[in-house]
């Protein structure tokens, strides 16, 4: 129970600086950074979800990010439902079609998993672009830019970071649930060896079902946060695949399967594509999406636990040798 | 013509091989028996390599082998049938013989290799276009023995040639490994079998737990009550 | 447990041939058999990691024989495997737990289960260590462990003697049988023979898929037959 | 029309074909998972791209140059990769992270229009009512000419018959004298190889793009999929069926709606016929090789 206590007190101090830090920034351009770092810390962790715990690597997932930020949009312009229920309508459309996804193809071996789940993904973004009456084709939606709580848009950026934080929260209080629960004991135990896990009486395809559903309703919701903040959605940011791989190499590089791997990812990697992009964005375009490429071979070729996983096995070692040390 | 010295071997972290030795000389039948788990195929699949030795050696015509790859030993003559027969499911049974004259060194004896194969065994001749998966178990294991014999071997390590088969072709895989010798091939059987293999054998070892319990001639050993009970457990 | 007329094909070859027995409530049961005769496939059909291909399986006096091994498990059955799979990147104690969350459903009962079981087998002092880190011995208890949490009513023992030293089998023979006097029905699966004809009450033999004795140990280990399986023909007749 | 478009869509999937005969290689062969594959497709594009740039030689012939460049960069890439091999999820993301490497590299040097070769000959054989394009039917003909060839070495050369043998049992392959590392290094090499000239032939109907990687990749899965896993036949079968199906959608239904239809079949098949439409391997099986005595 202490260990639980400090963890929690550990975690309020991170958010506690990450809002303070909010606060302080008091500037656009910073907040913006802020914001995208942590919209990103969101998708890793969710992705995490399913592909770290589970093992099930989708590279599909802007599919739910997409579909989350399409329902919201729609029902706010065709409907004028407040996006305060289409960000959770958004999450359950997400699911829905992760409740889809898993009966047709969650049986399938690794490979094939991960390739329906492109396959999905551009079947979407096929669609999105035709179906322009709803969607605004490729051009686009826009949502007007007319502040109020109803319609979910705001003046201040730090309304809009306060909501990513939220969010954040959710997600970490979700996965630190889940890895306490009986669940979180189930997925890993799939991901290690399902034949044995079944042995043990574990559901594996409901187990499997289950990290998909709450990873793709943290996606969608987040898609549709993400389309209010940016006023602006199209099937060109919002239903390709190099988000999906960027936000997997976010995990795999912060560390795959822990709560905060994803995080470090998104705190080290967002900054870094962001300066570079700045810097460097007019002239060698895609130079960043490369650094990401070499980043991600490099850290499953030298480690492949990852930043986060790497330095937590160096003090487990530590804490262990001092102990050994201690004891003799 | 092989020698091994005090080798020690096993899977992972799990040592099967405790300080095993023997030696195998040249143009006989050496038969090694011992209940299933003793080790047999551990020991000789570090035999052939593809298995690593922990500590010992191994020396194959005076050369140490100990270091060697799989792929090197079988140019060397040093050949193994193994254990299910492993033959090339999807591949035809000609070419599954073809295999076995991979290497350049017998290249050249192909084409008579492959008649004494058919020679050998009729059955395969018919059958030679047919895929290897579909025979039945007595003509996949006349097959894995064939390819074998395609890469000219000097020694031949058979694994439980008569595993799954009807008692009616285990009489035949043990005439036709008769004739084998003769065609001066140093033979190491491996088997279950241990009746038929003994009585086949110039020389036998029992493998008891991953250490060698008795050794001496075939008749010997046929004779010793201690066999049955490393079998047995009486 | 009630076997009846269980067949299982892979590709036309007959891997377990008509096989017929019963597990009576309680006991210790010994399956034995050559390489390749079909014990460990006779577990897998039994324990659901193939389907067979005919015949039934009853546990209880339900019939179980299509059901998956997840639902097998919850019905009282738990099983190891012949190379162990341990779940490598979890520790020890929460390998265990993976079982005892079966039936205990909050995070505080499972691990206090789970310690249980731990101590009992007398692993407790490795609870925090990685499997992958540990011998095999120990890899081999833990497996033990791991499906004992789930608290089965029947256990399958593949070879979880294999690989051990005299001592560390002795221990864990000493184990089954405790289990076994605590009401624990247990299948075996063993090539030492000298421990099956310590434990076993009914030792079933097969022999290419098919069974070929089914009696108490010392009938068993002079039935001609079986002296034929496992030494080849003619041993027993020559040996007079 | 109809005829012509069957036609067209035959012409296509023998270039289809060699890409998907390539992963096939590579997968079965060398046991990778490569997510890369249709980017080294994308790369023989733009290396025939800067052959004709630099020299002004067409794919027609500089394919010949062509197919030595990507087997080094397969060499290459399988010296990055071999660390991975038996680990389905690390292959998985490296071979990811290696599309984004050379699909960015591509954007950097060549920016992101797309390119398109220029027709070299302003007219087209006909027949009856349908037309034929020289380009197709001659990027066809390079197709059928190397498929053949590739078969040849598969079945009659000790080369060939040694990577199916590898395919099907590796260490039964080095009992019998194999250097199984060295025809994995080959296999790969040949496969992207194909890759390579698949897309130095596709340059001759379609423009170039940096991130078109992304639909050749899953195009060749697609297709082997359908074909059945390590079946040449079959894959050639379900290459064709491929080609027929991009060229109706795309003028029935309309040009962006040419993925979605395989797309569509692709998942189908998956959850349908697991096994791929003309047997094989299945889906779900570990290759792997379980050590036990």
């Amino acid at each position: 129970m202490k260990l639980l206590n400090n963890k929690i007190i550990r975690w309020a101090a991170f958010f506690l600086v990450l809002i303070i830090a909010g606060l302080v920034v008091d500037n656009n351009y910073y907040l913006d950074i802020l914001i995208t770092v942590v919209f990103y810390a969101c998708m890793a962790s969710a992705w995490n979800i399913v592909g770290g715990y589970a093992g099930q690597v989708s590279v599909g997932h802007v599919a739910f990010l997409g579909l989350g930020a399409y329902t919201s949009t729609i029902l706010f312009l065709k409907l004028n439902i407040t996006p305060l229920i289409g960000i959770f309508a958004g999450g359950i459309m997400a699911m829905v079609l992760a409740l889809l996804i898993g009966f047709l193809t969650i049986r399938l071996r690794g490979p094939f998993f991960t390739l329906s789940t492109i396959a999905i993904a551009e079947i979407l973004l096929v669609l999105a672009v035709r179906f322009h009456g709803l969607t605004g084709g490729s051009e686009g939606l826009n949502i007007p830019y007319r502040p109020s709580v109803y319609n979910f848009v705001f003046k201040s950026y730090f309304t809009y970071y306060m909501m990513f934080i939220l969010l954040m929260i959710a997600i970490v209080a979700v996965i630190s649930y889940i890895n306490k629960s009986r669940t979180g004991f189930y997925l890993r135990a799939v991901r290690e060896d399902e034949t044995a896990a079944s042995s043990l009486g574990v559901d594996v395809l409901r187990s499997k079902l289950t990290a998909l559903l709450v990873s793709a309703f943290f996606t969608g919701v987040g898609g549709a946060l993400y389309a209010q903040y940016l006023l602006f959605i199209d099937p060109h940011t919002v239903f390709t695949v190099s988000f999906s791989t960027k936000v997997a190499a976010l995990s795999i590089v912060g560390g795959i399967g822990t709560v905060i791997g994803p995080i470090v990812g998104s705190f080290i990697l967002t900054p870094l594509e962001i300066f570079l992009r700045s810097q460097l964005g007019g002239t060698y375009q895609g130079l960043y999406l490369l650094i990401y490429g070499v980043i991600m071979v490099s850290v499953i070729l030298i480690i492949p636990k990852g930043i986060y996983g790497a330095l937590s096995d160096a003090i487990k070692r530590r804490r262990k040798q001092v102990k050994n040390e201690l004891s003799a | 013509m092989l020698k091994i010295n005090n080798i020690a071997s096993g899977y992972g972290e799990s040592q099967v091989l405790f300080d095993v030795s023997l030696s195998i000389p040249e143009g006989q039948i050496v038969s090694l028996v011992g209940s299933n788990a003793a080790g047999k195929t551990t020991l000789i699949n570090t035999i052939s390599g593809l298995n690593r030795v922990w500590s010992g050696s191994i020396e194959f015509l005076g050369e140490d082998i100990t270091k060697t790859s799989p792929a090197d030993r079988v140019e060397l003559g040093l050949v193994q049938t193994p254990e299910g027969r492993r033959l090339f499911p999807d591949l035809s049974v000609k070419d599954n013989l073809l295999m076995g004259s991979y290497l350049k060194s017998v290249r050249g004896k192909r084409e008579k290799n492959l008649k004494n194969a058919y020679d050998l065994f009729p059955r395969l001749y018919e059958r030679r276009d047919q895929m290897a998966g579909s025979l039945s178990g007595g003509e996949q294991q006349m097959c894995a023995i064939a390819r074998s014999l395609m890469t000219c071997p000097k020694l031949l390590i058979l694994d439980e040639p008569s595993l799954g088969l009807a008692p009616i072709l285990i009489m035949q895989v043990f005439e036709i490994i008769k004739d084998i010798q003769k065609e001066n091939v140093t033979i190491l059987l491996v088997e279950q079998n241990v009746q038929q293999a003994l009585k086949l054998a110039d020389k036998g070892y029992v493998l008891e737990s991953g250490k060698v319990t008795m050794e001496g001639t075939g008749e010997f050993l046929l004779h010793d009550d201690g066999l049955r009970k490393a079998y047995l457990g009486m | 447990m009630t076997i009846d007329k269980v067949t299982k094909e892979f590709g036309g070859l007959k891997a377990v041939n008509d096989v017929s027995c019963t597990v009576k409530e309680g006991s210790i049961v010994g399956l034995i058999g050559p390489n390749g005769s079909g014990k460990t496939t006779l577990f897998n059909v039994i324990s659901g990691v193939y389907k067979p291909t005919a015949g039934t399986i009853m546990l209880d006096g339900k019939d179980i024989s299509y059901l998956s091994a997840h639902k097998k498990t919850m019905m009282g059955m738990a099983r190891t495997f012949q190379v162990v799979k341990p779940f490598n990147n979890i520790s020890v104690l929460e390998n265990v737990m993976v079982g005892s969350y079966l039936h205990n459903h909050s995070h505080h009962r499972s691990e206090e289960f789970a310690k249980g079981i731990l101590e009992r087998l007398e692993i407790d002092q490795f609870a925090d260590e990685y499997p992958k880190n540990l011998p095999l011995a120990i890899k081999k208890k833990v497996e033990i462990a791991r499906a004992l949490a789930t608290s089965p009513k029947i256990l399958l023992l593949d070879e979880v003697m294999g690989g051990l030293n005299p001592q560390e089998t002795d221990q864990v023979l000493q184990t089954i049988v405790k289990l076994n006097e605590e009401g624990m029905t247990i299948v075996v699966i063993e090539h030492k023979m000298r421990c099956i004809m310590a434990i076993a009450e009914k030792v079933i033999v097969l022999d290419s898929g098919k069974m070929i004795a089914m009696d108490v140990p010392e009938v068993v280990a002079k039935n001609p037959e079986v002296i034929k399986a496992y030494l080849g023909d003619e041993y027993h007749a020559e040996d007079k | 029309m109809l005829l012509q478009l069957i036609i067209s869509g035959i012409l296509l999937g023998g270039v289809y074909a060699l890409t998907s005969m390539g992963l096939s290689l590579v997968f079965g062969v060398s046991k990778i998972v490569n997510f890369a594959h249709g980017d080294f497709v994308v790369i023989g594009m733009y290396s025939a791209l800067s052959i004709f740039y630099v020299t002004g030689l067409v794919p027609y012939i500089s394919w010949i140059i062509v197919i030595p460049i990507s087997f080094g960069v397969g060499y290459l890439a399988y010296q990055l990769m071999k660390r991975t091999i038996g680990e389905d999820v690390n292959q998985i993301f490296i071979t990811i992270g290696l599309s984004m490497i050379i699909q960015n590299l591509i954007l950097m040097l060549y920016k992101s229009d797309y390119r398109a070769m220029k027709s070299l000959f302003d007219s087209s054989i006909k027949l009856g009512n349908v037309y034929i394009s020289y380009e197709s039917l001659l990027a066809f003909g390079i197709a059928v000419l190397v498929t053949i060839g590739f078969l040849w070495f598969l079945n009659k050369t000790d080369t060939g018959r040694a990577m199916r043998a590898v395919s099907q049992d590796k260490s039964a392959a080095s009992l019998m004298g194999v250097k199984v590392e060295k025809i994995s290094v080959l296999a790969f090499g040949l496969g992207i190889s194909m890759a390579g000239l698949a897309g130095c032939l596709l340059l001759t109907m379609y423009a170039a793009y940096p991130t078109a990687g992304g639909v050749y990749n899953l195009l060749a899965w697609v297709i082997v999929v359908l074909g059945g896993l390590g079946q040449v036949g079959g894959a050639l079968a379900a290459a064709f069926i491929i080609g027929i199906c991009e060229t109706l959608t795309g003028f029935y239904i309309g040009p962006d709606f040419r993925q979605v239809v395989y797309y569509l079949f692709f998942i189908a098949i998956l959850i349908i016929k697991p096994q791929g439409l003309f047997s094989g391997i299945k889906l779900h099986k570990k290759v792997k090789d379980e050590v036990t005595e």
